[in-house]
């Protein structure tokens, strides 16, 4: 029952699609409408109106998005389904090659990640038809929009429904090229364009190094099924050269640190709505193809992985969040902030791998659980955030901090969604992304039980460093809200501009809100569903985790450590409603009285004067200045006979990604320069191509003899 | 097998595989291209011979047609047209200055024991002392080859991949008494389409770049500028 | 029951917040040969400031309304949690000390937003060097914990206080590092001297206050206690983790009484220790902070590699 | 028997019928005609095939089984849509003035002779005709490469002539021993170059003489392959004919040398035993395939970019054929039919992108999607389909071929990885600006018919999706055929 709503949500992902390129042929479809409905009258007037001129439009792009919306919903009855029954269906399409057919296999992990693609899918469907009336009368037509966007998502929940390296990596191309074509969207810029070939050519090599990491498993399997790859066993260092291959190709597509560098350029090039599906699940599928593989193929874990994965995903977290405070975008901001989380994501995977290979089977699980908890967490609050960056951009057409402000006051329902985004996103106690950050450092807590000394020195640096990334994290977010909410308004633009008028724009993001909170207070209740999916997939779960009730979370045991998130909210409130009660009602009622913000005397603040977000972040730039790659001038154009006076002083601060010098342009221009050594041989001149041949011959005769 | 207990044909057959072979040595050192196609001719004539002599040895009758057909193709109509050719585009005069012709014979020579090194498992195969023929038409191959390589004029680059053609028929000859049929036909009507085409193309070359010099032909190379 | 002790303790606990600042201003004046202010001054100065009207900026909107019951309420929750003259108390069961540093970071967020809700530089200014602070303190104050728990095998804070209890006295030098880093972090949190000067209202070294200049009336009350209990907790922390000997294990009345007298006793020579190092250092420049948390951190790493390779038999 | 003599004599009655007419609107729709007709015989042939398994005619000269018939139907179909796309094309160079009403002649004639020789090539069973056929196709698209008598087309033209030539001698020596090795073995006096008798007997034949005969084959052929050392007429050669004459150059062409390689390497397995032709072929296919990819980022003209393209995939099946396992051998015969069919696509695209901007140089063309959505959009998705995206059929051939390498030749895969990688790096850097960004000034849409390409995309995606059970097992049995093992 649970496959026939997976199948659904896909057929539905696609139907949007196909429908999506019906946009501008609405003439044909009201001459066959016309024709079929002759007989019922009444429906004969009802299609009339629906593809009348002018509501054609309205009622395609509302149906666009509906479609989305019945994959969404039907991706989450599905997800609810396999999670509560535990069951693992089992099944095989008729494509594929001749004899290795589609094979699908819908278990409690594939669940677990339909239900991230299922609640943001619903929340983008909501948010999306406001958004996209915008793109209408622009230069590209909808149904490119429309169309790819189908097959993105389709290609997604296929992903999470393949059992055989062939279909695997048939459904992992298909997301990768669709949302190429998306991020391709608004291609007159030439930066969308840079971008988009960035991100194809990062997710092709990804790709390939995941089809060699399937190699290496069929070739001592001999089949491509998923069941034959579980039952091989490897030898220790073809193992390690699995994974290796398995991290690279999963660890490009998620974001890792030294294969970052096409998200913050790709994320922000895409429409909103788009980069919100991007960040906030296409990364969480890269990860369960990372989780399927490791934990699910190969049978057997060493802690060396491990500690790589934990390397790299603190390497991930402390660089995305350093990188994240020092932009200025705000949607490059957030991808960068991506591309911490899928680094916290990694340590706790990373501790998984390192508790596993030392025989502490729950403790792994503990880790497995973080990481699970954490994917569905990141993806709830940045797809929030996105989409909350993408109605800011639809009424300000503003996307750098530098200009916004003051958005409280012109827009206060949707900045009170984004302050929900900006606390969890920031790990604070009542909201989800705290949870899911505590369980991570629980497991590193857990050190003690492990035998060498290595690493038990090495968890809790890797988790100070933890610390100080959601520490930023915070002190990131705070800039956000505070730059872009707070204070003056710095633009024209965001001081005229107005509160959302498209209902769904702000439902779409509520809805995700309402489960930030609600995964915060009561997470429970979700621990015990992800217990099905590792007891599925490691064997192993965690019985003591409401063990106090299920109000409490304690995750080890009851006593080591516990976590009443709902007991601390019920806390905050009644503290806040006694204060409001002594200091306010039974004080005399004293209203605030409005004056005047306090200038030493001087007079005339203006905008001008409040801190901007790169005076803001300035502290951090100087703190970890090594880390980036500045370029900060003061430019003084002098004036007069011998230049006494400065005419006009400007100052000018890029700051970009040290991965571009020390990875990307050398490999590119060892790529050029071989080439052009190669292109030597094409010299033109027909008797050495003559002598070419000639010597080829000679020197084949000569060897086979 | 030694070269006295065979019959006189045999001989005969040796001696002008042996001249063959001198033809396109000779062919090499020509800097005259009435010359190169004269010689080219004698190399017809005597492969001509060498077919008729192979067909009554072996008594295979289609053979003679094919002497035939090499004798009129490549020993009169290619060699006459090519030297119409030459004399109405005014090439007869100007002399091709070799660059290092001493080198090149030497060349020609390394090649001739090289092709007897490669062919010698054949030539053990069986005791048919015709088999050694082998090693000289893939001799007459491999200096055909060089000849192109070496020379400017399109004119020589003809003439040497004729005289490759002239080798591999040779080869045939010897080696498997005569292609069947269709295939010599076949080959007979390609190598004539190729002599008509190369007409056309010398009037296309020196109307695009009035001269038949090779090395001017370089319009189209990707060397870094 | 419990829960009614629990209550009463948090009661008692922010009662006696404004004396403990009341004593520190004391220790300071005396070491300045100044006359100080009573014990009591701190609760006439909060009276006086909860009875007054509150004065709000234009540009402000409800966070700078709502930010001072957040803080207050967060810091509140905070003391419940902390075992102050019991151990094993009900409330202690809610949250560990990691959810602790949470709570903190929660009060310093909606501080920060408030600071910059005005529109002013002071504003900004404050919230970015408070960020930055805190940002740096977070990993020492983590590592001190990873030390505690590591030992302790547990992060909830009553367990661990049994724990050091059970144990008897234990000169364990993973404790002594961790105490050490733990104090230079209370003092980088709290804004006190070494850090940022909690009573200068010169614009460019303030860091606390900045935020907090726009504030009146009970607003600023609020905030003003809020600090001054967050400052308990610090104490209490430190005191109770390291030397919780006297710390009541049951609810009976005499060993309550003994825990308070002793819980008194050492945060009096904790606020001592306070006021002198205060009077004794200069406030940093702001960028000199960077090293002063490093060596915090530094201090607490050292802790966890004593305890891994001097405490532990291989 | 008698599909295969028709499938025969439509494109000899075609060059005799096409030779006469004058008029070029009238020539191109004849000559879509015949195609259709030869499409019609090819398909009656396939049917024959399905059911009767492998036909050898009476006379022992045309031999059709499950490893050819798939290759012939291919050939005549992209013939047709190639014709179908040549007939518009033609006529509106004509209207430019480029190419005259005589030589329109000669360029209709010349395609069904080039179609003859291919059929020819592919139904042969006498290895002396094939290369007599081989031939005919060199000399057949000689002078079609210097249609525009411009002084470029010449020199390819020449060079293209030359080098085939020389090449193809090589492989009638190669043939002609071969004809020698069979000679010796008592069993086969007269019909020693059939095919199907010399692969009866393969193991009889002398190692040593098959493996110099199979040297000079695989350089002859190798030439018309386009494998690297023996390459360089193949970009000029396709930059300098006209578009549809490219097309089918390297939609076909190719794929027929690669077939006689395969023929040939066949019989020498047989022979030798051991696996030598096997890693001849993937020496030469790796290069071919490295180097064709760097190559990739230095052109500036379109068509020699995607002629690289088809060096590059061709390298790639030779590899594979090279490495002779089941997998890699289905593989590479389900790459021959994918690549075509692409290929022969995405020239057509090209060909109406440069008469629309007017120019083959890849920075004077920009802004396809906005003037023209159909080309833009054929041009990109046709791209993706080469670069081997999934849901396309190259990337199932490509994945197939990954997978066999990491199973029997782990340490090449690095190599492999490398070059997919750079080869898309090179194609899309040079394809991307050309589709997107915005209309440079005084650029219309032009008449293109796009029929051709949607029904290539069309089938190639449908061959990635789920390959149809006739053409599977005649994959199936053409692999058993040449590597020995069904691909389970």
């Amino acid at each position: 029952m649970s496959l026939f709503f997976a199948y659904l949500s896909v057929v539905a992902a696609l139907v949007s699609g196909l429908a999506a390129l019906a946009t501008d042929k609405r003439s044909e479809l009201d001459r066959l409408a016309t024709s079929l409905l002759r007989r019922w009258p009444k429906l004969h007037a009802r299609a009339q109106c629906v593809f009348s001129a002018t509501h054609y439009a309205e009622y395609h792009r509302n149906s666009l998005f509906i479609l989305l919306g019945v994959s969404g919903v039907s991706a989450v009855l599905a997800s609810a389904m396999a999670l509560f029954s535990g069951s693992v269906v089992t099944d095989t399409l008729p494509f594929g090659l001749p004899w290795l057919h589609w094979h699908i296999r819908f278990d409690a992990l594939s669940a677990f990640f339909y239900l991230i693609i299922g609640l943001v899918l619903v929340a983008v469907s909501l948010f999306g038809p406001g958004y996209v009336r915008e793109f209408e009368h622009g230069k590209h037509s909808l149904s490119v929009l429309g169309f790819f966007t189908g097959l993105f998502v389709a290609g997604m929940e296929l992903v999470l429904l393949a059992d055989d390296a062939f279909f695997f990596v048939i459904a992992w191309e298909l997301m990768s090229v669709s949302s190429y074509f998306l991020v391709a969207f608004q291609h007159e810029q030439a930066s969308n364009r840079r971008a988009a070939f960035l991100y194809l050519l990062m997710a092709v090599i990804g790709a390939i190094s995941i089809i060699l990491a399937y190699g290496v498993l069929a070739g001592f399997s001999g089949g491509l099924t998923f069941d034959q790859f579980r039952s091989v066993k490897l030898t220790p260092v073809w193992a390690s050269v699995a994974f290796v291959l398995a991290l690279i190709g999963f660890g490009m597509k998620a974001g890792l640190v030294p294969f970052h560098a096409w998200l913050p350029e790709a994320h922000p090039a895409a429409p909103s709505h788009i980069s919100a599906l991007m960040s906030g699940v296409m990364l969480k599928v890269a990860v369960y193809g990372f989780i399927r593989f490791t934990f699910d193929l190969l049978d057997e874990v060493y802690w060396q992985w491990g500690l790589v994965a934990l390397l790299l995903g603190t390497a991930s977290a402390v660089l995305g969040i350093l990188y994240a405070m020092q932009q200025q975008n705000l949607k490059r901001l957030l991808a960068y902030s991506s591309v911490e989380n899928i680094g916290i994501i990694f340590i706790a995977l990373g501790l998984a791998l390192i508790f596993f290979s030392s025989g502490q089977a729950r403790l792994g699980t503990l880790g497995i659980i973080a990481a699970l908890m954490h994917c569905l967490n990141h993806a709830l609050f940045k797809s929030l955030l996105f989409l909350g960056a993408g109605a800011i951009l639809h009424n300000t057409h503003e996307q750098s901090l530098e200009n916004m402000g003051g958005l409280i006051h012109r827009m206060p329902k949707l900045s009170g969604i984004f302050l929900i985004g900006c606390l969890s996103i920031s790990a604070l106690p009542p909201f989800n992304g705290f949870v899911s950050e505590w369980l991570i450092f629980q497991t590193a807590l857990q050190t003690g039980n492990l035998d060498s000394g290595v690493i038990r020195s090495l968890i809790p640096t890797a988790s100070a460093v933890l610390a100080l990334t959601s520490a930023l994290a915070a002190g990131c977010f705070v800039n956000v809200y505070g730059v872009a909410f707070l204070g003056l308004p710095r633009s024209k633009h965001v001081a005229s501009c107005h509160e959302v008028s498209h209902q769904g724009m702000l439902v779409g993001p509520a809805f995700l809100a309402v489960f930030c909170v609600l995964f915060g207070v009561f997470p429970t209740p979700l621990i015990e569903t992800l217990n099905v999916v590792t007891g599925q997939l490691v064997g192993s779960t965690l019985p003591q985790v409401s063990a106090l009730g299920w109000l409490w979370v304690s995750p080890v045991a009851k006593e080591v450590a516990s976590y009443s998130p709902f007991l601390v909210l019920l806390g905050i409130l009644v503290t806040v409603s006694a204060c409001y009660q002594v200091f306010y009602l039974r004080s005399g009622r004293l209203e605030s009285r409005r004056a005047d913000t306090w200038d030493c005397g001087f007079g005339g603040l203006n905008a001008r004067m409040q801190y901007t977000s790169t005076g803001f972040v300035m502290p951090f730039r100087r703190i970890f200045q090594p880390v980036f790659d500045i370029d900060e001038r003061i430019e003084e154009q002098k004036s007069g006979p011998d230049g006494f006076h400065t005419q006009r002083l400007r100052y000018h601060l890029h700051v970009s990604d040290i991965s571009w010098g020390y990875v990307y342009q050398p490999v590119a221009r060892s790529v050029l320069g071989l080439s052009r050594w190669v292109s030597r041989i094409q010299t033109g001149n027909i008797r050495t191509y003559l002598a070419y041949s000639f010597f080829t011959l000679l020197i084949l005769l000569w060897g086979i003899s | 097998m030694e070269i006295t207990q065979l019959s006189h044909y045999q001989q005969a057959i040796l001696l002008l595989a042996a001249l063959i072979a001198l033809t396109s040595f000779l062919m090499l050192g020509q800097s005259r291209l009435l010359r190169l196609v004269f010689i080219f001719a004698v190399q017809g004539i005597l492969l001509s011979i060498t077919t008729a002599l192979a067909a009554d040895v072996l008594d295979s009758p289609h053979l003679y047609i094919s002497a035939l057909l090499t004798l009129s193709l490549k020993g009169i109509f290619i060699p006459i047209m090519l030297q119409r050719l030459v004399i109405n585009m005014g090439l007869h005069r100007d002399m091709e200055t070799l660059r290092n012709p001493a080198r090149v014979m030497m060349a020609g020579t390394g090649l001739m024991v090289f092709s007897y090194y490669v062919c010698l498992p054949i030539v053990k195969l069986s005791p048919l002392i015709t088999l050694n023929t082998i090693a000289i038409s893939m001799a007459v191959v491999l200096l055909g080859m060089l000849l192109m390589i070496t020379r400017r004029q399109a004119v020589a680059h003809v003439v040497g991949f004729m005289s490759i053609e002239n080798g591999l028929f040779f080869a045939a000859v010897v080696s498997t008494y005569g292609m069947p049929m269709v295939v010599e036909l076949g080959i007979a009507f390609d190598v004539l389409v190729a002599a008509v085409l190369f007409g056309v193309f010398f009037f296309h070359i020196r109307s695009s770049i009035d001269s038949l010099d090779v090395d001017q032909l370089n319009r189209l190379s990707e060397v870094e500028k | 029951m419990a829960w009614l002790l629990a209550l009463l303790q948090t009661l008692l606990f922010i009662a006696s917040a404004p004396i403990l600042a009341g004593w520190l201003k004391k220790v300071k004046c005396r070491l300045q040969n100044r006359r100080a202010p009573s014990l009591f001054q701190p609760y006439r100065d909060l009276r006086k400031l909860w009875r007054k009207e509150p004065v709000v900026a234009h540009p402000a909107s409800w966070i700078f309304k709502a930010t001072p019951y957040i803080v207050l309420s967060t810091t509140v929750l905070t003391a419940s949690i902390i075992p102050l003259i019991a151990v094993n108390l009900p409330t202690a069961k809610v949250a560990d000390v990691v959810v602790l540093i949470g709570f903190f970071a929660l009060g310093r967020f909606f501080l920060a937003l408030a600071g910059m809700d005005i529109g002013t530089a002071f504003g900004g200014m404050g919230s970015s060097r408070e960020m930055m602070v805190s940002s740096l303190a977070e990993p020492a104050m983590l590592m001190a914990v990873f030390t505690l728990a590591m030992s302790a095998s547990t992060t909830n804070l009553s367990e661990a206080m049994k724990y050091v209890l059970d144990t008897g006295l234990v000169l364990r030098p993973s404790f002594v590092f961790a105490m050490l880093g733990l104090m230079l972090v209370a003092v980088a949190e709290t804004g006190r001297i070494p850090v940022d000067n909690p009573t200068t209202h010169l614009e460019l070294t303030m860091i606390h206050e900045a935020m907090i200049l726009e504030y009146s009336g009970r607003h600023l009350g609020l905030i003003e206690w809020a600090s001054q209990i967050k400052l308990m907790i610090y104490g209490v922390l430190i005191v109770n983790i390291f030397f919780p000997w006297g710390i009541a294990q049951d609810f009976s009345l005499r060993s309550l009484g003994v825990g308070a007298l002793s819980l008194g006793l050492k945060l009096i020579g904790l606020t001592v220790l306070l006021g002198l190092s205060e009077v004794i250092l200069a406030k940093m420049r702001v960028f000199r902070v960077q090293e002063y948390l490093s060596f915090a951190y530094l201090l607490t790493l050292l802790g966890m590699l004593s305890h891994i390779i001097l405490e532990i038999q291989h | 028997m008698i599909a295969a003599y028709l499938l025969l004599m439509v494109p000899v009655i075609g060059m005799v019928v096409l030779s006469w007419v004058n008029d070029s609107h009238l020539a191109g729709r004849i000559n879509t005609r015949f195609n259709i007709l030869a499409l019609a015989a090819s398909l009656w042939l396939a049917v024959d095939v399905l059911l009767k398994g492998p036909i050898l005619s009476n006379s022992q000269m045309l031999y059709i089984d499950s490893f050819n018939v798939y290759l012939i139907v291919l050939t005549a179909f992209v013939g047709l849509t190639t014709s179908i796309f040549s007939g518009p094309y033609m006529a509106h160079e004509q209207e430019l003035g480029k190419v005259g009403k005589k030589r329109l002649r000669l360029y209709y004639t010349m395609y069904q002779g080039f179609m003859l020789a291919m059929y020819l090539v592919l139904t042969t069973n006498n290895m002396g005709v094939m290369w007599v056929a081989m031939e005919g196709a060199t000399l057949a698209t000689v002078l079609l490469v210097s249609l525009y008598r411009t002084p470029e087309s010449v020199e390819a033209a020449w060079k293209y002539f030359i080098l085939c030539g020389v090449g193809i001698a090589q492989a009638l020596f190669g043939t002609v021993l071969l004809y020698f090795a069979a000679e010796q073995v008592h069993g086969i006096q007269d019909n020693a170059l059939l095919w199907t008798v010399l692969h009866e007997h393969a193991s009889a034949l002398n190692p040593g003489v098959m493996s110099i005969a199979f040297v000079f084959l695989l350089v002859g052929y190798g030439t018309k392959i386009g494998l690297v050392p023996l390459h360089n007429w193949l970009p000029d050669a396709h930059s300098e004919g006209p578009t549809p004459m490219s097309a089918i150059l390297s939609g076909l062409l190719l794929n027929d040398a690669l077939y006689a390689v395969v023929r040939c390497k066949m019989l020498v397995d047989g022979s030798l035993g051991n696996h030598e032709a096997g890693n001849l072929m993937m020496g030469f296919g790796m290069l071919s395939f490295l180097v064709a990819v760097l190559f990739l980022h230095r052109q500036t003209d379109i068509k020699r970019l995607f002629s690289y393209s088809s060096i590059e995939h061709m390298g790639l099946m030779t590899f594979a054929f090279g490495i002779g396992s089941p997998w890699a051998t289905f593989a590479a015969l389900f790459h021959m039919t994918t690549h075509s069919l692409t290929k022969s696509a995405i020239f057509v695209t090209v060909g109406y992108a440069s008469q629309l901007a007017k120019t083959q140089r890849i920075e004077k063309i920009r802004g396809l999607i906005n003037t023209q959505p159909a080309i833009g959009w054929g041009l990109l998705i046709g791209t993706v389909a080469i670069a081997g995206f999934p849901p396309f059929g190259v990337f199932a051939s490509e994945f197939l071929v990954l997978i066999a390498t990491m199973h029997d030749y782990p340490w090449l895969t690095p190599l492999l990885l490398l070059g997919i990688g750079i080869a898309f790096a090179g194609l899309f850097r040079k394809i991307q600006p050309m589709v997107f960004g915005d209309i440079p000034k005084g650029q219309l849409p032009i008449r293109a018919n796009m029929l051709p390409v949607m029904i290539h995309i069309g089938i190639v995606l449908l061959l990635g999706l789920s390959i149809p059970a006739f053409l599977g097992n005649w994959f199936n049995q053409a692999t058993h055929l040449i590597s020995g093992k069904f691909p389970l």
